[in-house]
């Protein structure tokens, strides 16, 4: 179906709906790159405005890829809740946004699953930074596994301790500092230098072992590849979480190597390990804007659509933690701190709405036109908009993986600024082993207690 | 791997200059004192000389621990060691391959280059550095065998001092089968999948792109290399396998040799490289897949 | 000045599509619909037909006022409203002076340029905005009397709708006293301390810089006027006045050209311009500083 | 004196404090129009490090304008109080960074007097976004006049009502719309298009009658040049606070036609006025960086120095307001949302820190690169940082002064997003006039009472 407005006195038609939306996204390099971005501001506000008239119900009408050809599509059609989307199913995408402005939080919630992917990137384009942070403050999401991530006031962190040669002692190192700066209650996940089978089940068993010796009410992760992860759990190893990059699209999952019954696999071994205590959420997910277009599997969907899409796939499973990796890819697809901030906010945004336990990689690479500062805002937006967790790197600085996040000292300001704390049973534990209380290291934190000596 | 014990010595980063307690809102002599652990702990006792002030940690790790606080904040020192680097990792991007001290070391192999025209379009335009110039793929031998693709990819720096250790290594055997040859080609402003035009081109059995890693804060000599079986235009990159920190802090070239040898041996049993082949090398080398 | 009715015709913006009652949180039909205020009020019994509606205060101006609500935020239509006129107004900055149609108007008067290369360098370079071509200045003739300066700066648009208007206005009675004469150029590229350097190469007793104004969501056809005494290189602002604002929403060419008057004779009476010149002119036109 | 630092090989000389100073300012289009901005990334990271390690007592030895030359140096440096300053009177500049982030607020406040403008730059530039906003978040300074500015928890907001022709009605009309969204608590103040002494009158009549009115517990101001307020006050005009420009340099205020003895007269015959019921601090600076520039004032001194140093002038009366027009100038300054978004953060932490009541005017011009979605971006870091106030705008549209700042809806955003209040005699006022309930207008705030029929 075509659409049209005028603007100036200038008639703009957009073919499709994947035109539609790709020319009402606000500008990044990513979209110029797919040849889909709008080729003027007014262009862009003609296609604002007609996706703004657009009834939210004729996304359920026309896919941006055929069902035939995409797996995703399928998923995204065959799951969704009509009852769930019946209290807005009435509304253009425009009265969407208003509606979602002025909802009080317990009415949003339960829209989740009545809403498909490309509606939230739909209602995401016409809105302004500030609506991005207003609505997504009130949309609340709660997983468990050993501790209870996303309740309302609290701001967790994923401990990243990674170490280019895998080294035990390194990666050691690196979660006690973050531990003694109060991170870790998302997860201690650390991405593994090499995808060898025998270094991962050796960090798995090492993660473990710092968990289990200072009792840490959390979780621990090895990034490897799914089919490493499923490997490693044949081979019996602790596994908390499973963790996957994923995407918008079938084409670029296979060039991620997964399918959506690979993960069903890996997820149901997960939980057949039933190593979680106070919940059963073991799908850890990551995601970012351009994977697709990077894979060449992006079908002419502008990327941010994309990246909400990769949310669909997401919510077939039952994550523990879902994160973009907002800055990670590179300026191809999001040029400078600009265009990085809005897509973060965006994709926290999307996900909240989509019911996920939305956090963000908060983080920039050093082609891209971004600096610390860039960080510290879209850090202080996130934390207001009421994100789920971000990352903690020793000083910002990830030695293997070549870029900066946040920093276990960026997630204690975050904290402090908002008054936010982490998961309660994480607070009690830190409270517990005296961590916080100055710059000593307390007893009970040791290293020696886990071999760093 | 580089024992931790090396890298000790680099003393990785500035002195400590952190260390406000923030409850007390005091500055003070710029070194975050922390009283000794004890040295008996909670579940087991401590054995010989574990680190008792927090900066020690960085013995361990060339990651930045153990910065101390002013506040909730990174002291200031530390702060600006870290826009020090920043500065340098940015300059990193731009640097530019020597291919000459290239072939001075490799021999006159051939030098071919992707669409790309400049460096920032290099950053910009992936799909053109994806791509060998019609002339330059014309150009190309059909020699078979193995190719490896030397190519500057993000951080000219890191393959231009990673590569050749690296080839050299590799080169002491040959690839997959006694009979089978290396042939080596240098790219220039070239992605990772460049290496399946090239391979497609010069009819080899597999490629192997030794690629410049995107520089970061602490390392801006880190090389990458992505091993294709059969490569061929549309490869994508669950079909390949990565090995990466290829860097004298990292994997060392002999280590990442063996690595790549180890996979290339495995992609010939299976007849493909990729999700389906798995890195079970153990360390003593001898798992095949 | 333009009657609040006469701008009531004009309809300024789309539709009111606000409306959501943010404590309840239901879409309503996209009209604010507010109850009748009762006729009697606080202090005082309303009379007439007081606005009832919220939306109905945009009888009175052409600000944004009476958008409604989304929750805290403005409606999608008004927010979407607001977007378009900004890239408007984002285009008009980069609008050029026909030169040829203000001649068309104005007579042959001289066309000069300031040292700016390009519309970017305007925006960067102040400074070349205020300094004219060595060549442009040694051209000039030296006139005396009042020389009007007509220049594009940030709005060419506004200047080139308002400075024949005011121009025809001002011209219909000589500048200061009988015997005095105005005297007319075009700058292009120009910032306001421009008209300082052509009123001095002029040797002009007074200079006036007809100049477009910033262009404003509501407004891209917007012109200022500044007056200088004296004019000479090294004038500050303080020893200027200005008149803002000139366009159909705002200052009448007609009420402008009267104030420029007024000022002109004020400010040959104390043999200045700027903040020691008050601008006391009452409705009537009488007083005299 | 001259500094020196080696980065990288390369070694870095800063002739004296006011280059080293204006080579250690993030980039910005300002310093670089000016000449003084650093050439690269390496020697603004060497003038730095050779900034932090500059003791702070330095900066009572050299001043970067001199002496002699210049009424704001002298007004700096005699009355600067060195019981203030001992306590911090040891540091460097990167050690009073770390003093700063880890003190906590009670021993901050007392600081003000005993920091020169210079010094409150100086640490400025070497801090990041985050460490602008822990800190400012710290520096609480409260005014009064008809009611209560600054208090923890409360986020003022001045209604600007302005109009082209400084029409009654329209300016009314924008009056009634800003009190009916919560807005006017900071001060109902109207920029006349005109400085015309009969216009001035009027508004001055026609916002104390509004006032007067409702019964508005607020102050009501016409920032007309500070000659034409004193004459409106000579003619009996009813004048709540004084307003004019100031920067840093006597040259630039000579370019905006004051001296600093004319805004003591000015101040003298406001505080006679006696107008003040709680409060009798009656007067309202505004700056921004790039005016000491663009009036060829700045003496090379780079302009974040001298935006601080218009600071130093402000605290020498008792202003009830001050803040920075930040975007308003053009993009020249400050070229476009980024830099737009550190200089913000970066007067609002200077003004706090120096005792100032200080508000920021978020904006952009249409000549800058900058939008809606950079506003909000600072408006939200500017909301955690606890700034004392902002503009309230009719749909963020100032329609006589061309350029975009915050509207009151983005008020209402701020407050909403980190639960803050008006000034508690205006929120108090709010309640009693039954406004924030709903669309409607209530009765006693009828249009008809303030002519708008
Ligand atoms: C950027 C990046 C990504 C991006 C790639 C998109 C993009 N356009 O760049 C994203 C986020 C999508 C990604 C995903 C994954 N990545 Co990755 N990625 C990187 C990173 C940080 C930089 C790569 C780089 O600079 N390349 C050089 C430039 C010049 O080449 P390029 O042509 O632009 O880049 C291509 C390759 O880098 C390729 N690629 C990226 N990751 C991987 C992983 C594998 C196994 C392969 C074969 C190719 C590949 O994608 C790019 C586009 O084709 C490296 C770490 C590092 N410091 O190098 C890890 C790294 C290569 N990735 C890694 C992994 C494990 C993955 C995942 C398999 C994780 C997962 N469980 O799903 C996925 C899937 C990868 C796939 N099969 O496509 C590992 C590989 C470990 C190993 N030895 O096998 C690395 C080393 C990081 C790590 N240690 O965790 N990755
Ligand atoms: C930007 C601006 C400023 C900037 C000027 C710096 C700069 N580089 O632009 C700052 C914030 C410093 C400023 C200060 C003041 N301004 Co002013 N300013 C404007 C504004 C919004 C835009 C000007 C413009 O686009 N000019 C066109 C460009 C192309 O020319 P330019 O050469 O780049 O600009 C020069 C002039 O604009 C001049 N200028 C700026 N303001 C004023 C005011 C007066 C009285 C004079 C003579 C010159 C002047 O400064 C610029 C650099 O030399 C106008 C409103 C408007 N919509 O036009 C008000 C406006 C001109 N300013 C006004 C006023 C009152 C002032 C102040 C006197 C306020 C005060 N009480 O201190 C001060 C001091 C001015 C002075 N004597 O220098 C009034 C003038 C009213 C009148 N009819 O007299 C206006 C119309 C706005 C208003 N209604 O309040 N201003």
């Amino acid at each position: 179906m075509a659409f049209r407005h005028v603007i100036g006195g200038t008639s703009y038609v957009f073919g499709d709906l994947r035109a539609l939306l790709a020319r009402a996204t606000p500008f990044r390099s990513g979209d110029a790159l797919a040849g889909v971005a709008a080729t003027s501001a007014a262009e862009r506000v003609a296609a604002q405005k007609a996706l703004a008239d657009l009834p939210l119900k004729h996304f359920l009408a026309e896919a941006v890829i055929p069902y035939e050809d995409d797996d995703v599509t399928r998923l995204i059609l065959d799951s969704h809740d009509g009852a769930g989307f019946a209290p807005v199913a009435h509304l253009t995408v425009g009265g969407f946004r208003d509606w979602l402005l002025a909802a009080p939080p317990e009415e949003i919630a339960p829209l989740a699953r009545g809403l498909t992917p490309e509606m939230a990137a739909a209602v995401s384009k016409i809105m302004r930074v500030s609506d991005l942070i207003a609505v997504a403050q009130k949309c609340r999401v709660v997983t468990r596994f050993r501790n209870t991530i996303g309740l309302p006031g609290t701001l967790s962190i994923r401990l990243q301790p990674n170490h280019p040669t895998d080294d035990a002692r390194g990666v050691a190192a690196s979660v006690l500092d973050g531990l003694l700066l109060g991170a870790g209650d998302a997860v201690i996940g650390i991405n593994p230098a090499t995808d060898n089978i025998e270094a991962v089940l050796r960090l798995l068993g090492m993660l473990d072992e710092v968990r289990t010796r200072f009792d840490i009410p959390t979780q621990s992760c090895v990034l490897c590849h799914v089919t490493t992860a499923m490997l490693a759990m044949e081979r019996g190893a602790p596994v908390d979480l499973v963790f996957q990059s994923i995407g918008g699209t079938q084409g670029v999952n296979d060039s991620f190597g997964v399918t959506l019954g690979l993960l069903r696999e890996a997820e149901d071994a997960a939980l057949a390990l039933k190593r979680g205590t106070i919940g059963q959420d073991v799908m850890y997910f990551e995601t970012g804007q351009g994977s697709a277009l990077s894979a060449e599997a992006h079908r002419g969907v502008d990327q941010q659509t994309l990246e909400a899409r990769a949310y669909g796939v997401a919510r077939a499973y039952s994550p523990l933690l879902v994160n973009s990796v907002v800055g990670f890819i590179g300026p191809e697809y999001l040029f400078d701190g600009k265009q990085i901030l809005r897509a973060g906010l965006e994709d926290h945004f999307c996900g909240k709405l989509l019911g996920l336990p939305m956090g963000v990689d908060i983080c920039y690479t050093n082609h891209a036109e971004a600096d610390q500062d860039d960080m510290d805002t879209l850090l202080t937006c996130l934390a207001v908009a009421g994100v789920t967790y971000i990352m903690g790197v020793p000083g910002a600085d990830d030695v293997m993986l070549a870029y900066q996040s946040t920093s276990f000292h960026d997630g204690l300001y975050a904290r402090a600024a908002l008054g936010k704390t982490p998961a309660p049973e994480f607070a009690e534990w830190l409270e517990r082993m005296g961590i916080g209380k100055g710059e000593a290291i307390p007893a009970a934190m040791s290293p020696a207690l886990i071999g760093l000596e | 791997m580089t024992a931790p014990d090396d890298r000790r010595a680099e003393a990785p980063r500035a002195p400590s200059t952190g260390g406000l307690n923030p409850a007390r809102g005091e500055a003070d002599d710029r070194r975050a004192e922390a009283p000794r652990a004890p040295s008996t702990g909670g579940l087991n006792p401590a054995r010989g000389d574990s680190p008792t002030l927090w900066h020690d940690l960085r013995r361990f790790t060339e990651a930045r621990v153990g910065l101390g606080r002013a506040g909730n904040a990174v002291p200031t020192a530390a702060h600006l060691d870290f826009q020090e680097a920043h500065a340098a990792a940015r300059d990193a991007v731009w640097s530019a391959l020597d291919v000459e001290a290239l072939r001075a070391e490799l021999g006159p192999v051939p030098v071919l280059r992707s669409e790309v025209e400049d460096r920032r379009s290099y950053l910009l335009r992936p799909d053109l550095g994806r791509r060998l110039r019609a002339a330059d793929r014309a150009g190309l031998p059909r020699t078979g065998g193995t190719v490896i693709v030397v190519a500057d990819g993000l951080c000219a720096s890191g393959v231009q001092r990673q590569a050749v250790p690296l080839i050299r290594a590799l080169s002491a055997e040959p690839p997959v089968a006694p009979e089978a040859r290396w042939h080596i080609v240098i790219v220039e402003q070239g992605r990772v999948a460049i290496g399946d035009e090239v391979g497609e081109a010069m009819g080899a059995e597999a490629v192997v792109v030794l690629i410049g890693e995107r520089p970061g804060l602490s390392a801006q000599d880190s090389m990458g290399a992505y091993l294709t079986w059969a490569p061929r235009r549309g490869r994508t990159d669950a079909e390949r396998n990565c090995i990466s920190n290829i860097r004298p802090g990292g994997l060392s070239a002999a280590e990442a040799a063996a690595k790549i040898r180890w996979l290339l041996r495995g992609a010939k049993a299976i007849g493909a490289t990729g999700v389906r082949l798995k890195d079970d090398m153990t360390s003593t080398g001898l798992a095949l897949p």
